[in-house]
């Protein structure tokens, strides 16, 4: 258990100002590892901004940001998402003129080191298939491996772009926003989903779904106007009044 | 199983002298070749608050695209305030006093939040003033100068919202306006329906939140499949749960 | 012996561009008209004229020609204005062993450094344009210059000949700007050549360059301020375009002219039955050059080209367009050239009535001699 | 540099300037109803050109056979050749509503091609001259140049346009539909705004510029079918410099690359016609929306 | 095995029409297929709108045509230096148009190309407006004499054919799939880890060295390279080819370049010979409006529906 006692990602008095107004102010953020850590707040908090800073979408005003104790303040998206930190976005995004398998080994080959190779057969991609089809499997998409993508049903596609980001196998997950839009089925689902492959990983999600905060995070971090509120477990939480008042409302 | 309702089936005490403002017969819409509606048949009356629930892609939104006039291509009847309107243009449509809030909110990038917020015309009297839609979104009137898709997630889906009230459409037809929203908002929304439903509003509310829709609606469509497949009315919801679970869980 | 059965002949020419009206379809025309003097049979073969429009391009130009001599028994190519077109074309006929009849393009390189043995340059050049109207400015008083100049071959060949020309006469040229081709708005190009303060603005361009660079002028009151304009070469149906109003007094060597005398009266009046305007001196040049040609064949009973060129060569070019012209190893055709002087409205009897012939130039004094022809195969 | 320029007699410099101003006229009017359809339709419209010609051919046209003068062309031109943006519109480019924006800048390619080469055929690709009106023939010596009376109306004639349409646009509700239009035109139509119309007025209204400018044109260049098919390449320049679809851009770098050119023009003749790209390559490295554009 | 035999019967076609059509006209059409072909990837297969090919095409005509001419250099030789410098030119402009996207992306290039056309037509090594005229065609592998149209023929089509095959190859490679998910969804790809930018910019470079491959090659069979060549409306008219083909298909662009090639040459010796441009015009509106899969991709939309 020492392992997980450190924290994988820490933000240091992590700062984004647009134009005068400021969006993230002095939040220190310390995500445990192999936790799944959930960020909540008012509309307006920052927290979609706090995800973009962290996968370096945006760039901080001030402040640091460590990954593993490396510093990647000033990292490349690209760069960040090869040391391990991929996100999902708050739309599905997928690759819809690719079949489901496709999508899958674009992650997969990366590694392969062969990107650039203009010259080579994509038979050379073949030997990635087993590997993309047993996470096609993983997220319940076995029998999809071939479908093209763009005529899948909007569940499945979250479930795809979860199975794609899986390839990559990152150490951390960001996920906005993950059951936006769905049906009761599919919350269902890719709550189960996020379960499942939490194992071994870290996460670190945005969720305005109370329900599925509060079955899936060890811990929660409550963003007010661009600070950090309060810190703990839902339990916690949801019995600080002031996140009632500002957040929860009568759901709490 | 009746798709079409009678007026005596009408229960709701909200629903003033049975006026129908809606109503849809044999709707067929098309996305090109696919054929996403197939025969709706609903009436609204006036004042009345109701949902249409369903899986995703059961065809709720293409639903409401459809009485906007969005959908190229439908055929059937929707009659709005006793007019004809499956042939209309979507302005024509807005103008008998419909206010549409997208799905995808459709906020303008090159428009500022408080342009955004006058964009939309007015099609009748008695909207609400921008004063008061401030009061009720302090966000907005914080973010008043910037950019409309600037805001956050949220802070966008409460600018579309604001955005038709002030237009004075007394139909409004209202996809997943809770999407993203704090749970402090979206009971305060909830407020605001109830509200407009007493000065005589007609909504029809496309949800997944069914704990938000629950109490305020006077009947709930069930889609699926592009068809509405039930109907159950503010006082059956217990009695009938078994449709929900067959249609709304896995 | 004729090949393939028929003489065929292949015009290019420039069908809607800045030179369409100076040669254009007229030269099609005139051509026809060459051939409707044979009776369309010659040698007891049939005459066949063929022609395109190359809009002015060397690439077209050389295309079509290439396509003609390999697939379509062409056997003769015609007109050829502009000079990049010519050399283009030049190049084919080279290679396939094929005369070509050139009485559009004017730079005096296509029989020099450009020649081809097969090439004949029939109207005039920019040698004889310089000698024409050079001299007789620089004679006036026009003793330092500023060229506008059309920025391929003709212009650099133009300004080129007109400058030695200047120069030898004890004149200046204080320099000169490059317009692209062709060039609409004149205005910015009127201004340096004002402040360069040259006496004599020499027009290095040709067609609608000409008449949009003189009427530039005219706005700027560049000739009210007092320098003068020399367009080097200038047509009929340029003055036509711009009007005596304009165009009076202006200075322009020719090398032909309809109201000469009753032989070229005639012609032109036939060639102004057909199209409505009186003939441009390319036009002419191609009806005496397709006429010639022809004559040849006619004389030799072949139309294998070393002999029809031998032939053409040996007899003297007699016709309403040049009075015993010669045509030399270089590829020259030496004939008359004339300097002219756009008449006053108050002179003019009316339309086409424009030109007065003030002296006729001698063609050896026109286009020099041929020992001083630098082409290598002369 | 001081020195540099006095190396040039003030004749050269200034009336080079006030030249490209006088051209920089032309791009202003031109980028700006290219600014107005692409900030409606979001087509990049290569047909400007075409119609800018048009334009031209239709002052002859009203002054050859109908009689009617310069002046009347001035109104009727534009009005005849925004019927004709009308009926393009309505035919064929609204066909293209909802798909990628490319293919409006392929159909109106297609279109230029079309419409210039039926006018080449027609009457020749050598250019019809069209004399300057009597009112405005002469001109008045400036001391550094001579400045015909004619050059001078053109700058401002325009600049009296550019002003009214940006006063139009950006100063009127009109504005705010047009740029939400651009976006999104079903949502705004669902508003209740007559899309479809705004939209056919956008197109016929900056066809009417570009005609405005060809009645301008005609009698400094000649009326010839292919006056627009260089210019464009220009223009549109000018546009993405000043950044797509913004009025204000339009105008003011339109002056501005006149100004910019006519400049080069002394200091470096043979570049003056590739500045403006040179510009244009700058600006995008360095504000890649535009110097007045809004990044996306 | 079906494919397979289709490819042989179009080879076998492809080696005996020379004794049937003329064969500078059959090498001007192999030559622009390649260059559609060409631009496709970038369009096609990288979908980015580039309108400024032409500079790579005509770029190229002119450096090989200098190197054949002014430098004397073999044949072979003088071809590839001209594609490498399109290559070169393409890393230049694709450079700085790459971020870009859209109509941006089509207006840069086509700017830029438009500076290189300024280039070409002031710099004195091309000859200007007169072109640059008379490169020889020399000798195939120091021994075939390529004077002679037939065996010019041939080595045309085998250079057209090593382009097409490469082509072919990039896009089913895994930099194929790459770029293609990358058309599909920019930023998912990035967030994958792939530097899109450079992938774009490998592609564009890509294109522009086989566009410029077509033009050295059609140089030599024409001896001469000029404006036409490197004129904006050249970027037009591979859109056109490409279009009318069908986009992203592999055989798209070479028969829209062949429908092209050849109605342009039909109609130039016919009575609508000023028409040319009017026909390409109408061409492209009707690809626009009713057409937009293109000839190939329309077949294939055909055959798929009906089987
Ligand atoms: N690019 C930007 N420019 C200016 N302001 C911005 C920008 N992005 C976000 N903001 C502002 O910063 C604040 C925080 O936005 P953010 O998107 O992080 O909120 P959030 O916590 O994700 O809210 P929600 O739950 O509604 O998605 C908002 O008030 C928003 O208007
Ligand atoms: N633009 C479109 N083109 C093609 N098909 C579409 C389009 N939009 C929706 N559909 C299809 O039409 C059907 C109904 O979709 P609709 O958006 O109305 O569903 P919904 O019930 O609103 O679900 P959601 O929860 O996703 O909003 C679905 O099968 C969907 O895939
Ligand atoms: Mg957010
Ligand atoms: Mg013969």
């Amino acid at each position: 258990m020492s392992k997980s006692d450190d924290f994988i990602l820490e933000t240091r008095g992590l700062t984004k100002e647009f134009k005068g107004f400021t969006a993230v102010s002095e939040v220190d953020l310390r995500i445990r590892r192999h936790t799944i850590h959930a960020l909540i707040g008012p509309n307006g908090a920052g927290k979609t901004t706090v995800f973009n800073l962290l996968t370096k979408f945006l760039i901080p005003t001030r402040g640091s940001i460590a990954f593993n104790g490396r510093d990647i303040t000033n990292a490349k998206p690209a760069e960040i998402s090869r040391m391990g930190v991929v996100r999902s976005f708050q739309i599905s995004a997928v690759f819809p003129h690719m079949t489901a398998r496709e999508n899958v080994r674009v992650a997969l080959q990366r590694k392969l080191g062969t990107s650039f190779h203009f010259w080579r057969s994509e038979k050379t991609l073949h030997k990635l298939n087993d590997r993309a089809d047993e996470l096609l499997g993983m997220v319940g998409l076995e029998r999809f491996c071939d479908a093209m993508v763009g005529d899948l049903p909007y569940g499945r596609k979250r479930a795809l772009e979860i199975a794609t980001t899986l390839a990559l196998e990152p150490e951390m997950m960001l996920l906005d926003e993950p059951t936006q839009g769905m049906g009761r089925e599919d919350v269902e689902l890719i709550t189960q989903l996020i379960r499942k492959v939490s194992k071994n990983r870290t996460i670190l999600m945005v969720e305005h779904n109370l329900g599925v905060v509060s079955t899936l995070c060890d811990q929660i971090t409550v963003l007010q106007r661009g600070a950090v509120l309060t810190e703990g477990t839902y339990a916690e939480v949801s019995a600080d009044p002031r996140v009632k008042e500002a957040y929860m409302g009568k759901a709490a | 199983m009746s798709d079409v309702i009678e007026n005596h089936d009408i229960g709701g005490q909200h629903v003033s002298e049975h006026i129908e403002e809606l109503r849809i017969q044999d709707l067929h819409a098309f996305y090109g070749e696919s054929h996403a509606l197939h025969g709706i048949d609903m009436k609204v009356y006036q004042g009345e608050l109701v949902t249409l629930l369903g899986r995703n892609g059961s065809g709720r939104t293409t639903t409401l695209r459809s009485i906007m006039g969005l959908i190229g291509h439908r055929t059937g009847s929707i009659m709005l305030k006793g007019e004809e309107v499956i042939h209309a243009t979507p302005h024509s449509i807005a103008h008998l006093g419909v206010g549409y809030c997208p799905e995808e909110r459709g906020i303008f990038s090159r428009l500022s939040v408080e342009e955004n917020l006058m964009l939309p015309p007015r099609v009748a009297d008695g909207g609400m003033s921008v004063e008061e839609l401030y009061e009720m979104f302090p966000n907005l009137a914080e973010r008043r100068r910037s950019q409309g898709t600037r805001l956050s997630g949220g802070e966008q889906q409460m600018l579309a919202m604001a955005r038709i009230l002030r237009t004075g459409a007394n139909i409004l037809l209202l996809d997943e306006i809770t999407e993203g929203l704090a749970p402090v908002i979206v009971d305060k929304l909830g407020e605001v329906l109830l509200e407009l439903k007493t000065r005589g509003y007609t909504v029809v509310l496309v949800e997944q939140n069914f704990r938000f829709a629950a109490p305020l609606a006077d009947r709930h469509f069930v889609m699926d499949h592009g068809k509405i497949v039930a109907t159950i009315k503010a006082d059956e919801l217990e009695s009938k749960q078994h449709i929900f679970d067959q249609y709304l869980s896995v | 012996e004729i090949s393939d059965g028929v003489v065929k002949i292949g015009l290019l020419t420039d069908m809607s561009g800045t030179y369409s009206d100076v040669a254009g379809p007229g030269t099609i025309t005139a051509a026809e008209m060459a051939i409707e003097e044979f009776g369309g049979t010659v040698a007891g073969a049939p005459i066949e004229l063929v022609s395109a429009d190359h809009q002015n391009k060397a690439d077209i130009s050389a295309n079509k020609a290439r396509q003609w001599g390999d697939t379509e028994k062409v056997d003769a190519f015609a007109e050829l204005v502009t000079t990049s077109v010519a050399m283009a074309v030049f190049e084919v006929a080279k290679q396939q062993n094929k005369i070509a009849l050139v009485s559009g393009a004017a730079s005096s390189p296509l029989t020099n450094d450009a020649c081809i043995p097969t090439g004949l340059h029939w109207t005039y050049n920019t040698r004889a344009l310089g000698v024409g109207t050079g001299s007789a400015v620089v004679a006036e008083g026009g003793d330092s210059w500023f060229f506008l100049t059309a920025d391929y071959a003709f212009g650099e060949a133009l300004q080129g000949d007109v400058s030695k020309v200047v120069e030898a006469a004890g004149g200046k040229v204080l320099g000169s700007v490059k317009h692209p081709f062709p060039a609409s708005d004149f205005s910015s190009f009127m201004l340096q050549a004002q402040a360069s303060g040259a006496k004599v603005i020499g027009l290095a361009n040709a067609g609608g360059d000409t008449i949009n660079a003189i009427k530039a002028a005219k706005e700027f009151g560049i000739v009210e301020a007092g320098q003068k304009i020399a367009g080097l070469l200038v047509f009929l149906s340029d003055v036509h375009a711009l009007g005596l109003d304009t165009a009076q007094g202006l200075q322009m060597t020719v090398s032909f002219y309809w109201d000469m005398n009753d032989e070229t009266r005639e012609w032109s009046k036939r060639f102004f039955e057909k199209t409505g305007k009186m003939p441009t001196g390319i036009q002419a040049g191609t009806y005496s050059a397709v006429r010639h040609y022809l004559k040849a064949i006619e004389a030799t009973g072949s139309d294998d080209t070393d002999t029809v060129l031998a032939k053409m060569r040996e007899m003297p070019v007699e016709d309403m367009f040049a009075n015993g012209g010669v045509l030399r190893t270089d590829g020259r055709m030496v004939h008359d050239m004339y300097l002219a002087e756009v008449k006053s409205p108050a002179d003019s009897s009316g339309p086409w009535d424009y030109l007065k012939i003030v002296r006729t130039i001698p063609g050896e004094e026109a286009f020099g001699p041929l020992s001083e022809s630098t082409c290598p195969t002369k | 540099m001081l020195t540099d320029l006095l190396g040039f007699p003030p004749q050269v410099l200034f009336g080079q300037l006030l030249l490209g101003l006088i051209n920089g006229a032309f791009y202003a009017v031109l980028s700006l109803g290219l600014a107005v359809i692409f900030g409606l339709l979001n087509i990049v419209n290569f047909a400007h050109g075409a119609l800018y010609m048009l334009g031209a051919f239709a002052t002859l046209g009203l002054t050859q056979y109908l009689g009617i003068g310069y002046w009347g062309a001035l109104i009727f031109a534009p009005l005849i050749v925004g019927a004709i943006g009308v009926g393009l519109e309505r035919v064929l480019l609204r066909r293209l509503s909802g798909i990628d924006h490319l293919y409006g800048l392929l159909l109106t390619f297609g279109l230029a091609l079309v419409i210039e080469g039926t006018f080449v055929k027609l009457f020749g690709a050598s250019g019809i001259p069209y004399p300057t009106p009597e009112a405005l023939q002469g001109g008045v010596n400036l001391g550094f140049m001579f400045l015909p009376f004619y050059r001078g109306w053109v700058v401002v004639a325009s600049l009296a346009v550019c002003v009214a349409t940006w006063y139009l646009f950006e100063r009127t509700k009109i504005g705010a539909y047009l740029r939400a239009g651009t976006e999104n035109p079903r949502l705004l139509q669902a508003f209740g705004v007559n899309v479809p119309l705004l939209t056919t007025l956008a197109y016929g209204y900056g066809v009417a510029l570009a005609a405005f400018a060809g009645v301008l044109a005609a009698p400094i260049t000649q009326v010839n079918p292919l006056m627009g098919s260089n210019l464009i390449i220009v223009v549109f320049a000018v546009v993405v410099i000043g950044g797509m679809g913004s009025i204000m851009g339009a105008v003011v770098t339109g002056l501005s690359m006149g100004v910019i050119e006519g400049l080069t023009k002394v200091f470096w003749p043979e570049a003056s016609s590739t500045v403006i790209f040179v510009v244009m390559a700058i600006v995008l490295v360095l504000r890649p929306a535009g110097l007045f554009g809004k990044p996306a | 095995m079906n494919k397979f035999l289709g490819y042989l019967i179009v080879l076998a076609i492809a080696l005996a029409a020379p004794l049937f059509i003329y064969p500078v006209f059959l090498m001007k059409l192999l030559c622009f297929a390649l260059f559609a072909s060409a631009f496709n990837l970038i369009l096609g297969y990288g979908g980015l709108l580039s309108f400024g090919h032409a500079a790579f095409f005509g770029g190229a005509a002119y450096i090989s045509g200098h190197a054949l001419k002014v430098w004397g250099l073999p044949t072979e030789l003088g071809i590839l230096v001209g594609a490498l410098s399109a290559g070169v030119l393409g890393l230049a402009i694709g450079t700085l148009a790459i971020r870009r996207q859209g109509i941006y992306f089509a207006m840069i290039t086509l700017a830029m190309a438009q500076m290189a056309y300024f280039v070409f037509i002031s710099s004195p090594f091309t000859g200007g407006e007169n072109g640059l005229q008379g490169v020889p065609r020399g000798m195939a592998l120091g021994m075939i004499d390529l004077t002679n149209d037939r065996s010019m023929y041939y080595f045309v089509l085998a250079i057209c054919l090593a382009g097409f095959l490469l082509i072919a190859r990039a896009v089913h490679s895994p930099f194929g799939q790459v770029l293609s998910a990358i058309r599909d969804n920019e930023d998912r790809a990035r967030s994958l880890g792939y530097d899109i930018e450079r992938y774009k910019l490998l592609a564009f470079v890509l294109s522009a060295t086989l566009a410029g491959l077509a033009g050295a090659t059609k140089t030599v069979v024409f001896q001469l390279a000029s404006l036409t060549d490197a004129h904006w409306h050249m970027s037009g008219e591979v859109v056109l080819m490409t279009l009318l083909g069908g986009l992203g298909t592999i055989a798209g662009p070479a028969v829209g370049a062949g429908i092209i090639v050849t109605l342009q040459n039909y109609l130039a010796s016919g009575p609508l010979a000023a028409w040319v441009p009017v026909v390409l015009g109408v061409i492209f509106v009707a690809c626009v409006l009713s057409f937009r899969r293109g000839v190939v991709g329309e077949l294939r939309e055909f055959l798929r529906r009906s089987f």
